[in-house]
């Protein structure tokens, strides 16, 4: 009964969140708002035994790169003025329609997803060692080792990228 | 216990949401910060499935996507940088050089 | 007899000599190398013919076969010569009158830029000319045929910067061009029924076509053969063909190429004889064309076309004779008129030597006594023309005149008796217009050199004695020399060729003969040219003098319309055509132009399509699946 | 040694870009000599056991669609090769060009050709029929007159558009195999035992076809042809109408029919149709252009009709005509357009009316063109009558009716032709001292590059049973499987023989 409860506090606070980042105007609530979801999934991951996962949410996710984002937007704000207006009539109806279809498309993964059987259906007992660090360690480092060693191509390209992208342009 | 179909739906929720927010938002940053909502919001899906399949793929999976944003973010943010930090605005509008 | 193939490879070798070593090795030695080719290729056919001489005549006929030129499919084709008493005749003709034609050009065009070109030319025509008349199968025919189509054109043609001359050559080409495809269309339709086209085969299987089948290659053939031999309405390249120089008239209207309808007529005589209906059309139109084409030659002023129309009227004459099956009769005459014609030609061209070119009669007169030889043998040449008794023309005209009268031809007889008529008056006007009275031109003429004389001298011969090859009611030589050809097949001659001769009819024919002659003498005997018409004849005289108008019928109806609708089908390319490709471009220009904007530049409005799209695929994916 | 023909000409193209560009011309001369040599070599190997390649090397190449990097021989790609290697090589050194890659894209063009004669798999076949448009583009595009570029383009459309069609029927064939075979396949031969409903045949067929009718051109298709031919530098225009068109034809003879029996025999009256207007609308419109080198494009668009027809007239004489027709075509109308550029160059201009004189100035230019019209307008004794006459007599077996209206267009050639000669060697000389002011004469070298087309125009007017007997069995393979599906195997021998 606890994990229930849990689950609605944490579900109601991610879609609070989200919905702030959505609409607050300024970047700095929104990057917060963003890290609110965030540590809300956190929780969903714990719920659904993925510890490693709930940790690395928060650390990377929430900590990290959120970190990024405000240190961003804090370089940016300073001495730039809010968007111009002029744009306005060209993309007037822009979020109207976007949140139509957003709308439907909600309605639509809804339908599929109640058609399927999936929404009444509880996850059968945990067995054996599922989601345990030793179990994701071991399947990251036997059958999915190959993808693990290209994210650290991945992850060298992006660096070099930054590299050059930020480099003093004159 | 909660139904793994409850998790899916919060998914949809947030990406839907993060969705709009990408088309809505004028300011890039905060339109990469309802990106990043949406890769949770997938990632939330991955996790759930692998709860109900006892499979850790899902698991990594979500762990590669983690890495995958990070890199992305590293990367989008420097070109956003770059971008503004000449400008006076923040706003993806003025951004028309793909103009047909 | 497989050695006969070394009279057609002399004149080959002479005419590749002088094509490709001329300019090289001079005038003098193109003159003996070709002039040589053609008097050896005359030789050679000597002894062929005396060989043949010496046997049984049954047994005078031969095919010697060179190699297998083609092998495709049903086409399967052997290159090979058949000899035999009509060949051998044609290369007589070819290679003596032909040598003579070489002869009097190195005199006639001596002082040509282009001497070498031109012997190589004539050389070359006599090639084809043999081939024509000595291949075995109807196909290495038709080579001949064109050979001798393309040599007409390059000789008609040969003073190329003058514009009538070129003009004149291309009209003679394509008219040829489309004899050549009746020839071809009959070559078709004989490999899909017969499936073989060398003559032997093809003639001994006549019988198993059917009559419509029969009649349809016959009429093709005849397309072939009235297009080469000048027959209504396709004559029109012929009088123009005289604008090449006067040898080359001399060749295409004697030796070679208008007699090869004539022979493909005598030569495919099983076929025409089968085909009752397209023999009495030779006949009948080659009649017509007699009296036709001497009509026009009255009023003509142009020394050389008087002899082209006369020509033209001739070549009627051997159509009307192998029309009614009377071969042998119509190689008679064709052999006659090769002499007395290349002689005429000559002759007028001696006279055009004489004058510096000028060819109106109006302008010449008094020739007499200025060039005596010219004048002797071209009466002998005009009075044989005309059918004066004893005389070449008159044993061979006859011979065809009596023929049809015996096999019931009345109104073609008639005809002819009135062409007969026709043509001594206006042989007679040339003779008299050009050699009597007084001089009216403003030159010096003098008598032609030696090397042309000595050809006219020994033509006049022919013209004056070749007729006793055949006396009627006495001997018969030259048909008993053709009979084994004519004997091969069934209706190869007439029961009429055994008939007794037809004195009455004869007489008639001659004192019609000589009363044109009078009539001749009559009017332009005094050597005068009468400029006032009188006020009756003057409209016949125009209509005549504009040869009943025909090529300005045949002008308005194919050349114009052809031209005209290449005009508009150009028009039509470039409009249309172009015009539709570059409109479906212009199309996906427009297309592409009308949707750019929606490419406006807003990266959120695209995410909104992406959203758009992909609601659309998972609509697809859960509602319609 | 199949695959040395088509590596040579690609080797010496890559030589090329290592010499230095005044050895180009005569680099890209021996090459092209060299790889005619070859093909004389390989002669032999063209000969194997009854139908079928004489010889035939493949190697896998990718192994998951069941594509093999096969190369055949038989003697109808044979006698497209000899004409290939041959007008490749007269070509190439015809005129010189300050340009290395000039040289480089024209051993190209040469290669990708050889390659499509030689391809026995459809996927092999379609990569070098693709890969020939690129050279071509190319050379059009950068060495052509001032319209270069347009014309360029309209060539590079109109080819790939077909070829996207072509490249789906490809596709499809090779998934029929594989719900047939179990495997996937694009053998030619392999695909030719596939037993394939009308209707799919009907489509793959109509596909095959338009990519072809556009490469040979055939009306309606034949809109590029005029600018490209005009636009292109005269070796250009060569290869294209000479061995491009070639590659259509023969594609028609390789693929559609063998693979697509009975759509060949259902389309064959539409091809026909279409033949006879190219027939009498090229040769219409030949008639009345002013530029001397759309008058030898348009006789090629009435020419090439006419094979066509004999294409789809169905008949084994047909076929023996075709081919003998093509291989008489690449050699004549090389001829006409080598020589006819020739004057141009000489005399800085291709309007007829401008033209004229060049028998008083240039006699030896004027006697090898003249050889070149007469054997185009099919005099009898020289090459093109021989093919003229098989064709016809092929047609005539199975459609009358259509020898009746194609021969139409014999007489119009001669009209067409004569007046080109006429127009550009009669007549009083009018542009004679021309835009270089040289003499507009042949010159020794070229005299002695164009007397192999000459000489043949000639021999095989003399000796046509040296086409038609190599071409013999290929021929007999082809209009078998055509025939057979239509009127039963008994039809195939029922075909009159002539002694």
């Amino acid at each position: 009964m606890l994990s229930t409860v849990v689950f609605w506090i944490a579900a109601v606070l991610a879609v609070a969140g989200a919905i702030g980042v959505v609409t607050l105007r300024n970047p700095v609530h929104t990057a917060l708002s963003l890290v609110l979801t965030m540590l809300s999934l956190g929780v969903l991951f714990l719920l659904l035994h993925a510890e490693f996962l709930a940790v690395v949410e928060v650390l990377v996710y929430a900590g990290a790169v959120m970190v990024l984002f405000l240190f961003v937007v804090t370089l940016l704000m300073a001495g730039v003025k809010p968007p111009r207006e002029e744009h306005h009539l060209r993309l007037a109806y822009q979020t109207l329609i976007a949140g139509l279809f957003g709308l439907i498309l909600f309605v639509l993964v809804l339908h599929s997803l109640v058609g399927a059987g999936w929404v009444g259906t509880l996850a059968g007992p945990q067995g054996g060692s599922f989601g345990t660090i030793a179990s994701f360690g071991t399947a990251l480092f036997t059958r999915y080792l190959l993808p693990f060693e290209l994210t650290a191509v991945v992850l060298l390209v992006a660096v070099i990228g930054v590299v050059v992208l930020g480099r003093e342009q004159e | 216990m909660v139904p793994i179909g409850y998790y899916l739906v919060l998914s949809a929720v947030l990406f839907v949401i993060g969705g709009v927010g990408v088309l809505s938002r004028r300011n890039p940053l905060q339109m990469f910060m309802a990106v990043e909502l949406m890769w949770n919001a997938v990632n939330l899906s991955f996790v759930a499935f692998a709860r109900q399949y006892l499979d850790m793929a899902g698991h990594i999976f979500v762990f590669l996507v983690i890495t995958v944003a990070a890199a992305e973010v590293a990367i989008g943010l420097a070109i956003i940088v770059m971008v503004f930090r000449k400008r006076e605005h923040v706003d993806v509008d003025d951004l028309s050089l793909m103009k047909g | 007899m497989q050695d006969a193939i070394v009279i057609l490879l002399l004149p080959a070798l002479g005419s590749l000599i002088a094509a490709i070593f001329g300019k090289s090795i001079g005038r003098k030695a193109t003159a003996y190398v070709t002039v040589g080719a053609m008097g050896a290729a005359f030789l050679w056919t000597l002894s062929v013919f005396w060989r043949l001489l010496q046997l049984p005549p049954a047994q005078r006929s031969f095919d010697p076969v060179y190699w297998q030129w083609i092998h495709a499919g049903a086409l399967k084709l052997q290159f090979g010569l058949l000899i035999d008493p009509l060949s051998t005749t044609f290369f007589l003709i070819v290679t003596f009158v032909g040598f003579l034609i070489h002869l009097y050009s190195v005199g006639y065009m001596h002082d040509d830029d282009n001497f070498q070109r031109f012997f190589s030319y004539l050389n070359l025509f006599a090639l084809a000319m043999l081939l024509l008349v000595s291949a075995d199968n109807f196909v290495f025919l038709l080579v001949g045929w064109g050979g001798v189509g393309l040599a007409s054109y390059l000789l008609i043609g040969f003073w190329h910067t003058r514009p009538s001359a070129v003009q004149a050559a291309r009209k003679a080409l394509v008219l040829n061009v489309a004899g050549d495809v009746g020839i071809m269309l009959a070559i078709f339709i004989l490999v899909t029924t017969l499936g073989r086209l060398n003559y032997a085969g093809v003639f001994s299987h006549v019988s198993s076509l059917s009559a419509f089948q029969v009649e349809l290659i016959a009429f093709l053939l005849y397309l072939g053969a009235a297009a080469k031999s000048a027959q209504f309405p396709l004559h029109v390249w012929l009088p123009d063909a005289m604008e090449g120089p006067t040898p080359v008239s001399a060749l295409i209207h004697a030796a070679t190429m208008v007699t090869a309808g004539v022979y493909l007529v005598a030569r495919a005589y099983p076929i025409f004889h089968a085909a009752p209906v397209a023999a009495e059309w030779i006949a009948g139109i080659g009649a017509f064309t007699a009296l036709f084409a001497a009509t026009i030659a009255i009023t003509q002023n142009d020394i050389k076309r008087v002899i082209a129309y006369s020509t033209v009227s001739q070549l009627g004459y051997m159509f009307l004779a192998v029309g009614i099956g009377a071969y042998a009769a119509g190689i008679f005459h064709l052999t006659m008129h090769a002499f007395f014609k290349a002689l005429l030609f000559l002759a007028a061209g001696s006279v055009i030597h004489a004058v510096s070119g000028e060819q109106d009669m109006r302008k010449m007169g008094g020739l007499k006594k200025l060039l005596p030889i010219t004048y002797w043998t071209m009466l002998i040449g005009a009075a044989s023309n005309a059918g004066v008794p004893l005389f070449a023309g008159f044993f061979s005209k006859d011979e065809i005149l009596g023929q049809a009268l015996a096999s019931g031809h009345f109104w073609l007889w008639l005809v002819g008796v009135v062409t007969a008529f026709f043509t001594a008056l206006y042989i007679f006007r040339l003779i008299f217009l050009t050699f009597h009275g007084k001089y009216r031109g403003d030159g010096h003429p003098h008598e032609s050199p030696k090397v042309m004389t000595i050809p006219l001298i020994v033509l006049a011969v022919g013209a004056l004695f070749g007729g006793y090859l055949n006396v009627p009611g006495a001997w018969s030589v030259f048909d008993d020399w053709l009979a084994p050809v004519f004997a091969r097949y069934p209706g190869g001659t007439i029961a009429a060729a055994s008939a007794a001769p037809n004195w009455g009819a004869m007489a008639l024919t001659a004192v019609l003969v000589l009363v044109g002659i009078y009539v001749a003498w009559l009017f332009f005997g005094r050597g005068e040219v009468r400029t006032e018409l009188p006020e009756g004849v003057r409209g016949v005289h125009k209509v005549l003098y504009n040869k009943y108008y025909i090529d300005e019928i045949g002008h308005a109806a194919l050349v114009w319309t052809t031209d005209h609708l290449g005009i508009a089908l150009d028009l039509f390319d470039r409009i249309v055509m172009d015009g539709i490709v570059m409109g479906i471009a212009a199309l996906v220009k427009a297309w592409g132009e009308a949707l750019a904007p929606l490419q406006d530049g807003f990266l959120r409005r695209y995410g909104l399509a992406v959203l758009i799209g992909g609601v659309a695929i998972v609509a697809y994916l859960t509602l319609v699946q | 040694m199949l695959e040395v023909l088509f590596f040579l000409p690609v080797l010496g193209a890559l030589l090329l870009l290592l010499l230095p560009a005044k050895a180009a011309r005569w680099t890209a001369f021996g090459v092209a000599v060299l790889t005619f040599l070859v093909t004389l070599y390989v002669i032999p190997a063209a000969y194997g056991h009854g139908s079928g390649y004489g010889t035939l090397i493949s190697v896998p190449w990718i192994g998951a669609w069941g594509v093999n990097w096969s190369l055949g021989l038989d003697g109808l790609s044979l006698v497209l090769l000899i004409l290939t290697t041959v007008v490749s090589a007269v070509a190439i050194a015809w005129t010189p060009v300050r340009d290395r890659t000039y040289y480089v894209l024209f051993l190209l063009l040469e290669a990708t050709a050889i390659g499509v004669f030689l391809a026995a798999d459809l996927f092999v076949f379609y990569v070098f029929w693709e890969a020939m448009i690129i050279p071509a583009y190319i050379l059009i595009a950068s060495y052509g007159g001032p319209r270069r570029q347009r014309a360029a383009i309209k060539f590079l459309i109109y080819s790939l558009v077909p070829s996207l069609l072509m490249l789906a029927a490809v596709v499809v064939l090779g998934y029929e195999a594989f719900l047939q075979l179990g495997h996937w396949s694009f053998s030619i031969t392999a695909l030719s035992h596939l037993s394939l409903p009308v209707s799919t045949q009907m489509w793959l067929f109509a596909a095959f076809a338009f990519a072809f009718m556009v490469k040979i051109p055939t009306f309606p298709f034949h809109s590029w042809m005029p600018e490209a031919y005009a636009e292109a530098p005269a070796p250009v225009t060569t290869m294209l109408s000479s061995v491009l068109s070639k590659t259509a034809l023969y594609a028609f003879l390789r693929i559609a029919m063998p693979i697509l029996p009975t759509a060949a025999q259902r389309f064959a009256p539409v091809l026909g149709v279409l033949a006879l207007i190219s027939i009498l609308y090229g040769a219409f419109v030949a008639l009345a252009q002013r530029d001397g080198k759309l008058v030898i494009g348009y006789s090629s668009l009435s020419h090439l009709g006419l094979v066509l027809l004999g294409i789809a007239a169905l008949s084994y004489t047909g076929l023996q005509g075709a081919v003998l027709q093509m291989f008489n075509h690449g050699i004549y109308a090389s001829g006409l357009f080598l020589l006819f550029g020739l004057v141009e160059e000489r005399l800085g201009t291709r309007d007829l009316e401008a033209l004229g004189g060049l028998e008083a100035r240039g006699p030896i230019l004027a006697g090898l063109f003249l050889i070149a019209v007469l054997t185009g307008l099919g005099l009898p004794g020289l090459q093109g009558f021989a093919g003229e006459i098989t064709l016809l007599t092929g047609i005539y077996m199975t459609h009358a009716v259509w020898a009746w209206i194609a021969v139409v267009a014999v007489i119009l050639s001669a009209a067409y032709f004569v007046r080109l000669f006429q127009k550009v060697a009669h007549g009083t000389p009018r542009a004679l001292e021309g835009a270089t002011g040289e003499r507009p004469e042949i010159r020794g070298g070229q005299i002695a590059l164009i007397a192999p087309l000459i000489l043949a125009m000639v021999f095989f007017g003399l000796y046509p049973k040296a086409i038609t007997k190599t071409i013999g069995p290929a021929l007999t393979h082809v209009s078998q499987s055509v025939r057979a599906t239509a009127q039963g195997p008994s039809a195939v021998t029922s075909e009159v023989q002539v002694k």
